[in-house]
């Protein structure tokens, strides 16, 4: 197996990669992903990196700066093709060319740089790329944008989540504040991410207040079944909502921990290098 | 109201306004009309070959109610839809120095014949040289690659003039002779007719024999030869007959050139719109030609035989600008 | 784990209060509101500038320019300008420049007439022809842009003397003229078409200039293409991660462009009545002149496609009064100079204050 | 308290391991090593480019190329663009672009050859005055680009049109020819004066501009307002907020600029040897180009200026050697346009695979 | 006094402003600010604001995003002029135009946003707006930098920090990593900061080990006597190296509070508007 080889090529990956296929009690991977290679001229981002994201989990992923967690969803919700390695969706083997064909499939991304346009107004970014056109001919032949459902939806899905009282759905993106605009972003994903969203440092820019709704946020689409991906450096939020957590260091999976099992401590440790990961981690 | 003399305007539509030929003309046309008591507005395309412009020159003095315009047409052919216009609308058009395409679509043409311009400086040219004639090495220093009519026409009038098969006499470059050298292009100022001349030399250092679209650029190729040291023994014709021009033949900088009356042109048209204005005269050509020639002389002060010339002093009693 | 649970406490603080932020609500006074009106409609400077610049030479001048006759001349004259406006306009949206939107109108329009003229093609596949020449030009420059990736006043900037060139050469410098295109081929005039309401002359080519750039307006605001194109203009690398065919869309743009550029060839045989390669020479600098008093930032992503329209009308409405106010051609250039910079320093104005 | 002390505790799990992160050093092949040396410095680029055509039409044409005689003539053919592109490059390395460049050439050349002869002025305060105007119109451009903030692409757009109509209404289209000149104002020409060595001959323009680039490559790199000028090119914000007066940088090098368009108007009237109004009509596209082929990015704090030269003199042999071949002068055209897009993607490519 | 008019014209802000009035035990305050004010269009980012910061203390700066944090410090440190309001720095009033009048005076910044040239090298960076010139005859007419003094001090400095051990001084800021891009920031202040260093949410970016290193640096400063004022969203950070913390809401200045009286909740409580400040705050 492939996964027998890779521990033969690097003595210092020493945690149990792969972690379903103990197959005690486990169904298979939502997403999964193995060998991934990216490469930015000489700097390897993702060097043979493997990942799993099971049903219903909230999986952290933490690492350094640069260690690539960045890169590695990039790749997985296509928008950089990794070299090499192979993505299964549902056992299923996919290959995402763009972002949208990742979000064809039902995954959503939060980027840490946000993607939004600033200039177009907040019903426009959410539909971005998945317009709803108006029925009939005006949408058929002329593809009209159905504008007042788009509005609707949009101004529906913010007030959802409580996140904000939008006053004016036609707003310019650049009138908002930062967590304003992050607060869409999220809003975005969760609204359209029907198999797994993906937020890449949600709470960086974010004061107190402002993280704890994204946190809470977490934790309700959690509770509606789908699997999310939460980046970050914020060790208290990765311990308080993860049920995983995946340690990123220089490119690739060096173990996936319980944050019942560790301290924060701990997952510190190995993720700076200071302390070797456990040879056999059962993260469950 | 019925139309007192104040009333009329006239308009006047140029090539460029950058020009000094077109300079002239301009100043000629308005000491005329400020005799005659005619307004006078003119007009001018941005680079030569530029007849957009002049189309919408045309429009804007139909909407003036002017009673005519004078035209110096940068493209022949195309200006002719709204020269019809402008007919139809009851204004005289008087091309001038540049017959329209065909030349009847004006009502008159008051114009030196550049074809004939530029056989004269070649036929000159043919003689000086004498047998070298037939050993020549020509320059050919032309407007710009888009070959307007006028660049074209003294071009090829100059090679007839000497002698040269013209192949395609719409068009130059098209020549087989090996005499002549290369055609390059000047835009008809100093800093292209240097440039131009010393492409030409790099091509073949023994050129003799240098025709220039217009004095600006023979001063240019002038200064590339006088830069080798080739200034004496170099043969150098231009078409124009502006002052500096005929100065520079009196200098010896250029062998002649055909000098050309843009004041005498652009005076006749005004009278010719005042003349319309008072009656509906039409003007009416010279004896044999279809248009109203202006004339064109050969200046300078190495007259050859078999050619007419004036010389450089009667040249420049009768220069331009 | 105990620090994880007292490490979240201080957290919990934020929730007391529960109040959720709001977006402000701001009182405007009359000015304010004009001013944020201004500010939410881009073509609305470009369009006070149009109605006041017709108002003040109308009172300086007289019937002579505020007759129908005149008004609908200023239309025939920009209709060239005004419709490589649209294709420039698209093309700075997505934050590029099109330096060679000339030289595809002027060559498209010597393919019509030559295939027809040399090659004796009906006119009509001449002119298709012509159309689709255009639009591959303008693929050409979509596909440098967007799949090598070089800056689009470089690549335009060759493609323009490439074009140019090619059409030199091709056309060996040959005018097709009017009288001909009458008898044998009328088509290729058909945008020069007149027809009078009043004392007002429009022509074909006029109505598909006001007809284009309506057409693109409703295309940019009502279709998900369009919003892609402001997406791309904007932020093109946040635009591809929300979803958006960067690659695909800058390349439709591009040859959309093309596309235009190629009718605007046509309705120059219209406007002139022949077919000359010298034409259309600097349509380049007069769209973009259009386009940024239009009010379309040169950054994209901002601006109206109806604001080029007001730019070109503008700078005809500018030409034809300094002209028959007896103006020297020079004075004319000299004002338009004025004119770009003073609309920009307004434009800017009016952001700044009402920002 | 209690909780900041629990806290803290997991962070200090990272300072195990002491390590500093260092810089990682890369082991390259040759190749590696070349592309890398490629890249850090960007003038090679056109130098190879330059020295590969110099070498390939030498191979086409023979001694006809390949003689000290046509390898100057082609350094005497791009003096003044050259000198030009100096002036070129500096706005562009501050994420600039200068539309009026040749307009401040040519109207500069103009004054100073109407102040003698007009006014009977002393050569040497005519050329004074004329260097002072250029510096003056620079200014301006300056001025209303770090002031009023307005964009520079638009600015100048403006201005070259103003300049340029100014120049023709202030000239009156007058040429002062050569003779005269020469009779009696020669300082005029000076920079006109030629020396041999050798089969090559120079010029003081042509000794002038290459000076010139090397003192500004030289103070770009070596002085703090060098490195200012690249530091408001690459991030204007990032630059003011370091402590670079961003707005008296700009306003010096718009100033700067002018001043040297001023100096290449003096050199265009020792090249052409007369003072003519219609000169220069081009240089702004001219400089641009061989800017661009000379490798610095149009967006600003990247390049070296003395690629500019090595851009100037690609065009120029370019041109030579296409018309020593027998080319035909649209072909040069267009194969100058074909050499942009060629040489940026080259540029390109290069900064893809070494980066 | 102006202070008694603040608290009638403003019921909400009860804690005591100028804390050093007391004093009791207190020096002057080495940098002082009153009545700021700052607009951006309709959005008042400083709100008549008052600022003090003690001789050799760590001041932080809390708030929720938005509530004018970066816009204080840029008033200070010259980047921007507040429209209203003075600023005394050692009991002299100072008027700073641009960034390089306040660095002349002595006072550092880390913004938010870096501040760098990424195309130019770290020692350029290093030295913007304050260049070394060659002695002599080339450093007086000619105007040469002194290339090597600027690089060997940079290379000093960098390593005193131990933050990094750069192989090449003459890197592009563009080729370092974002920890060592924040890292040469700081550097950079810390190497001229002679009176007052600012730092801008310094670890924002940074994952657990870059942190720390900053948070060490933050002391190692405060050892050479040099005052600090440090605005961050981590609260454990804070509370660490706090002397007294600043609290941001609305524009101004909400209260002043000791680390030691208070816990994080109450500090957030304040913040957020979750909680009345105490009426006597004595921050000393
Ligand atoms: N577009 C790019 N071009 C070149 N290098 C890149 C690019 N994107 C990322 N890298 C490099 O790849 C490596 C991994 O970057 P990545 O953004 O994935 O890290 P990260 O783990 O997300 O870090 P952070 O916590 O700072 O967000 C870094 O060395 C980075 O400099
Ligand atoms: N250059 C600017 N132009 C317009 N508005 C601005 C500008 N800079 C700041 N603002 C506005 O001023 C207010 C205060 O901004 P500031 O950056 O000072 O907040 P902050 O407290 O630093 O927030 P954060 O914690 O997110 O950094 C915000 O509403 C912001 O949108
Ligand atoms: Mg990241
Ligand atoms: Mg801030």
């Amino acid at each position: 197996m492939d996964l027998f080889l890779h521990r033969r090529a690097d003595h210092r990956r020493r945690c149990r990669g792969p972690v379903d296929q103990k197959g005690i009690g486990m169904s298979e991977p939502i997403l999964k992903g193995r060998g991934l290679i990216k490469r930015y001229g000489r700097v390897t981002a993702l060097d043979r990196c493997d990942f799993d994201l099971m049903p219903g989990e909230i999986l952290a992923v933490i690492g350094d700066n640069g260690a690539g967690k960045s890169t590695l969803i990039k790749a997985i919700s296509g928008a950089v093709t990794p070299e090499e390695g192979e993505i299964w969706m549902n056992g299923k083997k996919v290959h995402f060319t763009s972002p949208s064909d990742a979000r064809e499939a039902g995954i959503e991304t939060v980027y840490q740089t946000l993607a939004m346009s600033p200039a177009l107004s907040i019903a426009d970014n959410m539909f971005m790329g998945r317009e709803i056109r108006k029925p009939g001919i005006m949408g058929k032949v002329f593809r009209q944008l159905d504008r007042p459902a788009m509005e609707k939806f949009a101004r529906q899905k913010l007030s959802d989540l409580g996140l904000m009282t939008i006053q004016n759905i036609n707003q310019a993106v650049e009138t908002l504040s930062g967590g304003q605009r992050q607060g869409v972003a999220v809003a975005r994903a969760a609204a359209f991410g029907s198999k797994v969203i993906i937020l890449d440092e949600p709470t960086a820019a974010l004061g107190v207040k402002e993280s704890r709704r994204v946190l809470e946020l977490i934790q309700d689409v959690k509770s509606r079944g789908i699997p999310i991906i939460l980046i970050s450096h914020n060790m208290p939020h990765v311990f308080e909502v993860a049920d995983r957590i995946h340690i990123h260091r220089l490119g690739r999976r060096l173990c996936v921990i319980n944050p019942k099992d560790y301290t924060m401590s701990d997952a510190v440790a190995f993720m700076t290098g200071a302390k070797e990961p456990p040879t056999e981690e059962l993260a469950a | 109201a019925p139309a007192s003399a104040e009333d009329i305007s006239a308009c006047l539509i140029t090539k460029t306004d950058t020009n000094p030929f077109f300079v002239k003309m301009k100043e000629g046309a308005t000491a005329k009309a400020k005799e005659l008591g005619i307004e006078l507005k003119s007009f001018a395309g941005k680079i030569d070959g530029d007849h957009e412009t002049q189309v919408a020159a045309i429009e804007t003095c139909i909407a003036d109610g002017a009673k005519g315009i004078l035209l110096t047409a940068s493209d022949t052919s195309s200006i002719v839809s709204s020269v019809k216009q402008a007919r139809d609308a009851g204004l005289l058009v008087i091309a001038l120095d540049t017959p329209l395409n065909p030349i009847d679509a004006a009502d008159m043409t008051f114009a030196t014949d550049n074809f004939k311009a530029g056989e004269l400086i070649g036929q000159w040219a043919k003689a000086k040289l004498g047998d070298e004639a037939a050993n020549a090495k020509i320059a050919m220093l032309d407007l710009a690659v888009s070959q307007p009519t006028v660049g074209v026409l003294r071009d090829q009038g100059f090679l007839q003039g000497f002698g040269i098969d013209l192949g395609d006499p719409n068009k130059w470059g098209d020549e087989t002779d090996p005499r002549v050298v290369g055609h390059d292009v000047t835009a008809g100022n100093e800093e292209g007719g240097r440039t131009a001349m010393e492409n030409l030399l790099a091509t073949d250092p023994m050129i003799n024999v240098v025709y220039t679209i217009n004095e600006p650029a023979a001063a240019g190729a002038y200064e590339a030869l006088k830069a080798i040291g080739r200034e004496g023994d170099v043969t150098i014709v231009s078409v124009d007959g502006g002052c500096p021009g005929v100065q520079n033949v009196a200098d010896g900088v250029i062998g002649a050139t055909s000098q050309q009356y843009p004041l005498l042109m652009a005076s006749k048209g005004i009278e010719a719109i005042a003349a319309w204005a008072k009656d509906g005269t039409k003007p009416e050509p010279t004896e044999g030609k279809d248009f109203f020639d202006t004339g064109v002389e050969l200046v300078t002060d190495q007259p050859v035989d078999g050619v007419p010339s004036i010389s450089v002093k009667d040249g420049q009693d009768r220069c331009w600008g | 784990m105990s620090d994880n649970v007292t490490t979240d406490k201080y957290e919990s603080a934020s929730n007391r209060e529960d109040k959720l932020a709001e977006f402000e609500v701001h009182k405007r006074g009359m000015f304010g509101n004009v001013q944020h009106w201004l500010h939410l409609t881009p073509a609305a400077v470009p369009l006070i500038v149009l109605i006041a610049s017709i108002l003040i030479f109308g009172a300086l001048i007289g019937d002579r320019f505020f007759s129908p006759f005149a008004l609908t001349l200023v239309l025939q004259q920009v209709q060239i300008v005004g419709i490589v406006a649209a294709a420039q306009s698209l093309i700075i949206l997505t934050a590029g420049i099109d330096l060679s939107v000339g030289a595809i109108t002027v060559f498209s329009s010597v393919i019509m007439g030559q295939l027809t003229f040399r090659y004796g093609m009906p006119p009509s596949l001449a002119i298709l022809c012509g159309l689709i020449f255009g639009t591959l030009c303008g693929t050409l420059n979509g596909f440098l842009v967007s799949r090598i990736k070089l800056p689009p006043f470089i690549v335009t900037l060759g493609t323009w003397q490439i074009i140019l060139a090619s059409n030199y050469l091709y056309s060996a410098n040959e005018t097709i003229r009017a009288q001909e295109i009458e008898t044998h081929a009328p088509l290729l005039q058909l945008m020069g078409t007149k027809f009078q309401l009043g004392g007002a002359i429009f022509t074909l080519g006029v109505i598909f200039m006001i007809a284009l750039m309506i057409v693109l307006a409703w295309v940019l605001r009502h279709t998900a293409w369009g919003r892609h194109v402001y997406a791309v203009g904007d932020d093109p690398e946040a635009a591809q991660l929300s979803g958006v065919n960067v690659k695909a869309t800058l390349l439709s743009v591009y040859a959309l462009a093309g596309l235009i550029c190629a009718f605007a060839g046509w309705a120059l045989i219209g406007r002139i009545g022949s077919v000359s390669p010298t034409s259309a020479y600097e349509a380049n600098i007069e769209s973009i002149t259009a386009v940024v008093i239009g009010g379309i930032s040169l950054f994209g992503g901002r601006g109206s496609i109806l604001g080029a329209l007001f730019g070109a009308l503008i700078v005809g409405v500018f030409s034809l009064g300094l002209r028959l106010l007896g103006a020297d051609a020079q004075w004319t250039y000299f004002f338009i100079g004025v004119l770009i910079i003073a609309a920009v320093a307004v434009d800017q104005w009016i952001r700044k204050v009402s920002a």
